[in-house]
């Protein structure tokens, strides 16, 4: 049968949702029934545009939403309609409120990211050569649903790290040069600070940046959650010594399976399946994660850059 | 000394003066030289941008669409240097500069030959840029990685203790003032501003005028483009997105009159380096983030009152005594 | 004639603008080392031809000659370059710019690099200022200066050119007697160099004194010139106004009234001093003076445009807050502006909705419009008024110039006002609708109006009004009764001739 | 002289005879290309000419209509108010918080709508007593609002709204017709007869035209000012109900960005921004021309932004045409 299904990202253009869209194209290649994928999403990150954007995939009757929220509550109503019309929801990377979709795929399960990323903070502490120092987050915008879950996962795994002391918490709104600022400010305000962790692939980059030209490379380390493709300069420079990434290319590839299942109608309330990515398991409120985030140094990151 | 106090540009050059001493109060890391070139280089492409804008406004005009014109002429800039990595970038940088010209050269012609009032024209051509990066990028990120290193490096280099960044703004600055106060075409763009009819009467073609200073205009946000691009080493769609208000803001703030035919280069500068403290003070002095908004906005209304009431015209001065009085 | 060939001629000029025809086939010569005074009545075509002489203008049609030769004059650049300067009747300054920009603005001087000789042009200000006696600082911004001043500037502007025409449109309006003697130095300077100069005035006397020849123009059409020594001021005057002027003024005798408002040391910081009057039913107060003494201000702030003055205003007896025009609309007090395009009228308005403005409230206390009762008070009014216009729901801005007077004066009587102030009520507009003014300036007082009419026509002030008050530099000068009116005494009370009334 | 005024009297009347002058009005230009691409919305898409798909588009303009109608006024006047968008966040903010203490609509709403109505008044004071251009003051309190609802909220959302408050956002008041969309219309209508048929309206005019004239004419122009940008307030707070209401929650982020396609509507519709002329019926039907573009490109899936470059080319050749056509007749007739 032919299917259509909309893939709604934050924004355009951002490298991360290109490569999940790779995946999602790759996934309906592999699905013997024709569907096709919409790739869409506003240009700025806002809720206000993906919803203009999923009322017109509603208009066109698509069979499924899957969607990387901007606000996990203000896509809630127009997700309810669209599900009233008899769509099926997926949310995928940034989740949306319970009510709003049918299924979240996380890209591993929230405690693993955040643990994960306090874990890349004490090895780049080593590697700044210090027993003890400051760290500080760089978020994306303050309403990022999963930026924010995991700050609280990282939050709740600190006290295992007694090395690491949180000074900070800024926002850079996934905008390059707001971050980048905001870096400059981290740097000039903690001067005991070690270590920036970004859990985002626009602000790790930024970081980087500024801390390439505050000349800041080897005191100063950027880490969390970035694209290899566009980090491998800065681990070469020494801005970055290690950092991780789940395969978005999976991540879309996983929420088109999980899609068609729920198009299909063959998930369960309890275990989806997600072709070569194996089958998930479901919580009580629909949420399933898909695999560990995979870390990133200099021995591993040339190769992996010429992936995504 | 009274007279000195009189001058805005004195008064704002004050008021920065104390801002810093607040400042330097709580974090008197903030005041270390050092720290204070990184705050004017950080200030350095609003700096061009407001200068551009500033004569636009004395043209009695606005341009809305200084950001986008960043935003397109640098995807065009990075899109070259991320397709042939070895064309030498100072070439690049001449494109870049050709291009936003060409660009405020739109505008100008707009409003010049077509007669639309400057606000709505730049309405549209602002989205009408913004749209064109998108089409070049098809959306996608250029990223540091795919620019070339000495792209990357020229603005960063250190010269005499201020970046190559730093130092476009001083040539900029210097050749503004120069232009606006040496050279007749700077003035007559004053006169266009300040009383059109006037200006006719005595030879200057003020549409033509506008076109000229939206052509300025554009040609520093071609050059701020290359500058915004390799400084924060990545272009997108979205870049310097609002940035025109911060810009604008510094005119303001700076004593540009909105009403057109005033306005200075330093009280221009000074404006823009008042925000570009604040903006890069408030992180420091750890100030909640989700205060700073608020903060420029009432920075930005607190000076165009100050800036009304040195402003309140005198009216005509018909009296004996009042003539002596003002004299 | 023959003798001397002109420098600079004007053949066949016309201007058209729409609906308008400023000019129609005129003819001009200026000949070296003379003064030609163009004479005609306000609105003759005497400033539309300075702007086709100094390129502002395109003529709709006719010839230039410099030197006897053909020329094309497109642009004030091109003005200049053949040494052709103008006063111009507006003062067209840069208030933010400084003395000395505004004497050399459109034609700097430049060190041969192109930087700006900023420090030469300020020589020459200074040696230019000094030798009109006018000791101004050349950096001081043109927004600090007097009226008088600023004309000063406008003629340092003029002599900054090395120019061998030079127009003069009504330079000595604002100036006082002394700055006018030293005004006629410089002209008889600038002839003696073998400057060919134009000179426009109203003025008889300064037209006798300083010119040798006079050209005279009537509704956009030359009439005759000749030498000023062979003309005698009646002939002049009958050709500017092609009748005899003592039949112009329809002033009725009226029995005058109570005292109907009286105003008491009513000051302004910067602007007027100590004006204090009464006016009375039935009455026509003339306010006289040179353009700029103050008397458009003192006008404006009893209207309450400008509200920073000071003073007792007393109408029917008691003493009134006027903080606005709405204010004085509500006492009975009315103002026809001066600018009536920019004051007066909303152009793009119908004419009934002009005349509705002011009584919206009255006519329409419910707050939604009722076109009907608008236009009938509109026609009311308007054809009492004779407007000429095809219907009311025509644009003002299609209206001649004295028609969209007579909506303005409309538009003020259908509030049903008290005091009626008519600020310039002539200027500019066409004997006819001149004469219908006049005509219902009596009327109303008949009616038992007060009338305050501002003029700087002497012939009009004297001609319609019962007392007259002069005015110079925002004070009270004088004041005649009609009885002792007489054109010298008021002209040197106005010019500053004779000592300050105690 | 005075032939010569007549005689172009006769030749206007002709030409008005000749061809009613509303077929030359900018309105039903507008209309006209409101039509055409309806029909191309037709060709492009099998899912526009359906009834929900028509009646969903409508919840993407709707609320930004209705600050259009205010706005209209305001730049009827010669000013401008870049802050709509962040009175949007302010009031909405006074709404989340409001809701976090009760369940009341009525108090929930009213919250809203004081803050909304002090923030215009606030704008309106601040350009009519002090006298500084409207553009400087509201870009100055564009930032101001919206700072402030960064300072309370922070990275924080209010979403504990009381489950019928959806109805304002979501709700239908007949089958197909959102409450937001019917709004829009009642409000337009209200609009118009303020606009057209009132001594106000009137007054609104005269101002744009003639500010010093308007004055002189004894109309008080401050208040008269102050009241609209009271108006735009007021309507902004309306507007942030309804989008609070669709999107079930406040962000610090809500609207963010508005103010230009708001103004970009207004401009679309005729209302010159140098004041003075323009009517709400012309704008009534730039917000339809606008949306229907947008929902025609968003059923073809085109990026937003290219619909912007669309919005923008058409906001500078509809305002350029007039002129290129006037002197193409001055050509023609030389
Ligand atoms: N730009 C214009 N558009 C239309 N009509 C104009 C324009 N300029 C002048 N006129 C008209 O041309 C006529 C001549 O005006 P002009 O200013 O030349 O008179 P003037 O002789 O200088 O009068 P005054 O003594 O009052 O200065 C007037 O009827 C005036 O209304
Ligand atoms: N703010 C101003 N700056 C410069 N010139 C002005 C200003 N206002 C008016 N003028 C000019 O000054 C001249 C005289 O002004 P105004 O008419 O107000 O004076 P007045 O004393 O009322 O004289 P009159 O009524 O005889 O014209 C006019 O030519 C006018 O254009
Ligand atoms: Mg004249
Ligand atoms: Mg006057």
């Amino acid at each position: 049968a032919d299917m259509r299904i909309g893939l709604v990202v934050k924004a355009q253009g951002i490298g991360f949702f290109e490569a999940a869209y790779k995946g999602a194209q790759e996934a309906s290649a592999e699905i013997e029934d024709n569907i096709e994928i919409i790739y869409t999403g506003p240009v700025t990150p806002t809720a206000e545009g993906q919803i203009e954007i999923i009322n017109s995939l509603i208009s066109q009757k698509v069979d499924a939403i899957v969607v990387s929220a901007n606000d996990p509550d203000a896509l809630v109503p127009i997700l309810k309609r669209a599900q009233q019309r008899g769509i099926k929801v997926v949310s995928f990377d940034s989740g949306v409120a319970t009510a709003g979709r049918q299924i979240h795929l996380n890209p591993s399960s929230n405690e693993l990211i955040g643990r994960m990323n306090i874990e890349l903070a004490a090895t780049s502490l080593e590697a700044a050569k210090s027993e003890k120092g400051d760290i500080a987050i760089l978020s994306a915008s303050p309403t990022a649903t999963n930026q924010n879950i995991w700050i609280g996962e990282m939050e709740k795994a600190l006290p295992e790290f007694p090395q690491l002391t949180l000074v900070a918490t800024v926002y850079g709104d996934d905008l390059a040069d707001k971050s980048y600022r905001e870096t400059q400010g981290l740097v000039k305000t903690y001067p005991n600070l070690k270590v920036i962790v970004a859990p985002t692939t626009v602000g790790i980059l930024a970081a980087a940046q500024a801390i390439t030209d505050m000349k800041k490379t080897g005191e100063v380390f950027v880490t969390g959650l970035g694209l290899p493709s566009e980090l491998a300069g800065h681990v070469e420079s020494g801005a970055v010594n290690s950092f991780a990434i789940w395969n978005p290319i999976d991540l879309g590839y996983a929420a088109t399976h999980i899609a068609y299942n729920l198009i299909q109608d063959t998930a369960s309330e309890t275990e989806v399946e997600m072709g070569r990515m194996g089958v998930a398991q479901l919580d009580a409120e629909g949420n399933a994660a898909m695999s560990s985030p995979f870390v990133y140094d200099i021995s591993n990151v040339a190769e992996f850059a010429k992936i995504f | 000394m009274k007279q000195l106090l009189k001058n805005r540009e004195a008064q704002l050059a004050l008021v920065i003066l104390s801002l810093l001493a607040m400042i330097g109060a709580i974090i008197p890391d903030f005041l270390a030289i050092s720290n204070l070139l990184g705050v004017y280089t950080d200030t350095s492409i609003l700096i061009i941008l407001a200068l551009g804008q500033m004569l636009v406004i004395i043209t009695r005009c606005i341009d809305l669409s200084i950001a986008a014109n960043v935003a397109l002429t640098g995807m065009v800039v990075a899109t070259i240097n991320s397709l042939y990595p070895d064309f030498p970038v100072p070439v690049i940088i001449l494109i870049g500069a050709g291009f936003g010209t060409l660009l405020g050269m739109l505008n100008g012609w707009l409003v010049w030959k077509m007669k639309i009032p400057s606000i709505v024209v730049t309405l549209g051509t602002m989205a009408i840029f913004r749209g064109a990066v998108f089409l070049i990028s098809k959306g996608a990120w250029i990223n540091a990685h795919q620019m070339s290193a000495t792209f990357l490096e020229i603005p960063r280099y250190v010269f005499l203790g201020l970046p190559i960044l730093g130092w476009c703004s001083v040539i900029v600055i210097a050749a503004m003032y120069y232009f606006t106060r040496h050279r007749q075409l700077g003035r007559k763009i004053y006169a266009a501003g300040n009383s059109p009819t006037a200006a006719y009467y005595i030879g200057v073609d003020v549409g033509k005028k506008q076109f000229i200073a939206f052509t300025i205009s554009g040609l520093l946000a071609g050059i701020a483009s290359y500058l915004w691009i390799s400084r924060y080493a990545v272009a997108y769609v979205d870049i310097a997105n609002g940035f025109e208000m911060l810009v604008i803001a510094s005119c303001v703030i700076g004593g540009v009159s909105i009403a057109g035919g005033t306005g200075t280069v330093i009280g221009c500068v000074l404006g823009a380096l008042f925000l570009g403290i604040i903006n890069n003070a408030l992180p420091v002095i750890g100030i909640s983030p989700f205060w700073q908004m608020a903060i420029s906005g009432s920075v930005i209304i607190l000076a165009v009152i100050a800036n009304s009431r040195s402003e309140r015209k005198v009216g005509r001065i018909i009296l004996r005594k009042a003539v002596q009085n003002a004299s | 004639m023959s003798e001397v060939t002109p420098i600079f001629s004007l053949l066949n000029i016309s201007k058209h603008f729409p609906g308008v025809k400023a000019l129609d086939k005129v003819q001009l010569d200026l000949y070296p080392g003379e003064v030609t005074a163009l004479v005609g009545e306000n609105g003759a075509g005497k400033s539309t031809l300075v702007k086709v002489m100094t390129g502002i203008y395109q003529p709709t049609e006719g010839e230039l000659y410099l030197d006897g030769k053909p020329v094309n004059i497109a642009t004030p650049e091109d003005a200049h370059h053949n040494g052709i300067t103008a006063i111009h009747q507006e003062t067209v300054l840069f208030d933010e710019l400084s003395v000395m920009e505004n004497i050399f603005a459109g034609h700097y001087l430049q060190l041969p690099s192109g930087r700006l000789d900023w420090k030469q042009m300020e020589q020459e200000t200074i040696r230019i200022l000094s030798e009109i006696e006018a000791p101004l600082a050349p950096k001081k911004l043109l927004k600090e200066l007097s009226i008088g001043q600023r004309h000063m500037v406008a003629i340092a502007r003029a002599l900054s050119f090395d120019a061998r025409v030079v127009i003069l449109d009504e330079p000595t309006a604002a100036l006082s007697h002394r700055e006018i003697e030293e005004f006629y130095a410089i002209v008889y300077r600038l002839q003696k160099k073998g400057c060919a100069i134009l000179f426009i005035s109203h003025k008889f006397d300064e037209i006798y004194s300083i010119a040798d020849r006079f050209t005279v123009f009537r509704d956009g059409c030359y009439i005759g010139e000749g030498k000023i020594a062979e003309v005698e001021e009646k002939e002049l005057v009958s050709m500017m106004v092609g009748r005899s002027i003592d039949t112009a003024f329809p002033k009725t005798e009226v029995d005058i009234g109570d005292c109907i408002i009286e105003v008491k040391d009513f000051c302004h910081p910067t602007e007027f001093d100590a004006i204090n009057f009464k006016l009375h039913q039935g009455e026509i107060l003339g306010f006289y003076g040179l353009v700029g003494a103050g008397r458009t201000e003192v006008m404006q702030s009893l209207f309450g445009v400008s509200n920073n003055a000071s003073g007792q205003i007393i109408v029917n007896n008691k003493e009134l807050a006027i903080k606005s025009p709405s204010d004085a609309i509500k006492a009975g007090i009315v103002y026809v502006p001066e600018e009536r395009q920019a004051q007066g009228t909303v152009l793009e308005f119908p004419i009934y909705q002009n005349i509705s403005l002011p009584q919206l409230d009255k006519l329409n206390p419910k707050g939604f419009l009722n076109t009907a009762t608008e236009y009938s008070l509109a026609d009311k009014y308007a054809k009492r008024l004779k407007v000429k216009a095809p219907n009311w729901n025509e644009k003002v801005e299609n209206l001649s110039g004295g028609n969209q007077q007579k909506v303005v004066i409309g538009k003020w009587l259908a509030t049903e006002p008290k005091i009626i102030i008519l600020d310039e009520p002539t200027k500019g507009i066409d004997i006819g609708s001149k004469a219908a003014v006049h005509e219902f300036m009596s009327e109303l007082t008949e009616q038992g109006l007060a009338v305050i009419m501002v003029s700087s026509e002497l012939p009009e002030i004297m001609g319609m009004a019962d007392r007259i008050i002069v005015m110079r530099e925002g004070l009270m000068v004088n004041e005649f009764e009609r009885a002792q009116f007489s054109a010298e005494q008021l002209v040197s009370a106005a010019t500053g001739m004779t000592g300050e009334l105690q | 002289m005075e032939k010569i005024n007549n005689s172009s009297f006769e030749t206007k009347d002709i030409e008005k005879k000749s061809l009613p002058s509303w077929v030359f009005s900018w309105e039903s230009f507008l209309l006209a290309t409101t039509v055409l691409v309806f029909f191309i919305n037709c060709l492009a898409s099998p899912y526009f000419l359906d009834p929900w798909s028509l009646s969903d588009a409508t919840f993407n303009f709707s609320e930004k209509a209705i600050i259009a109608l205010p706005l209209a006024l305001v730049i009827i006047v010669r000013d401008i108010d870049i802050s709509v968008a962040s009175i949007i966040a302010l009031s909405s903010t006074a709404m989340g918080f409001t809701a976090e203490v009760t369940d009341s609509l009525f108090l929930i709403c009213s919250a809203g709508m004081i803050v909304g109505t002090l923030c215009g008044a606030l704008n309106g004071l601040l350009i009519t007593r002090l006298n500084i251009p409207a553009i400087v003051v509201t870009i100055g309190t564009m930032s101001l609002f919206r700072g402030i609802t960064y300072i309370l909220l922070g990275d924080q959302a209010l979403k504990n709204y009381p489950e019928s408050f959806s109805f304002f956002g979501q709700g239908y008041v007949a089958p197909f017709i959102g409450f937001e969309f019917a709004s829009f219309l009642v409000i337009a209508v209200l609009f118009y007869i303020l606009l057209q048929k009132t001594n106000f309206g009137r007054r609104t005019y005269a101002i744009g035209n003639n500010p010093t004239a308007a004055y002189y004419s004894g109309i008080n122009v401050a208040k008269h000012k102050l009241i609209i940008f009271i108006m735009v307030g007021f309507f902004c707070s309306i507007a942030a109900i309804m989008l609070t209401s669709r999107l079930g929650s406040t962000r610090p982020t809500i609207a963010l960005g508005w103010e230009l396609n708001i103004i970009t509507m207004v401009v679309l519709g005729g209302v010159s921004i140098l004041g003075g002329s323009g009517t709400i019926v012309g704008v009534v039907i730039a917000v339809f021309l606008m949306g229907l573009v947008n929902s025609g490109l968003g059923l073809i899936n085109v990026p937003g932004i290219v619909m912007s470059i669309i919005i923008g080319a058409m906001l500078i050749c509809v305002i350029a045409l007039p002129g290129v056509f006037q002197r193409l007749r001055n050509k023609v007739g030389n």
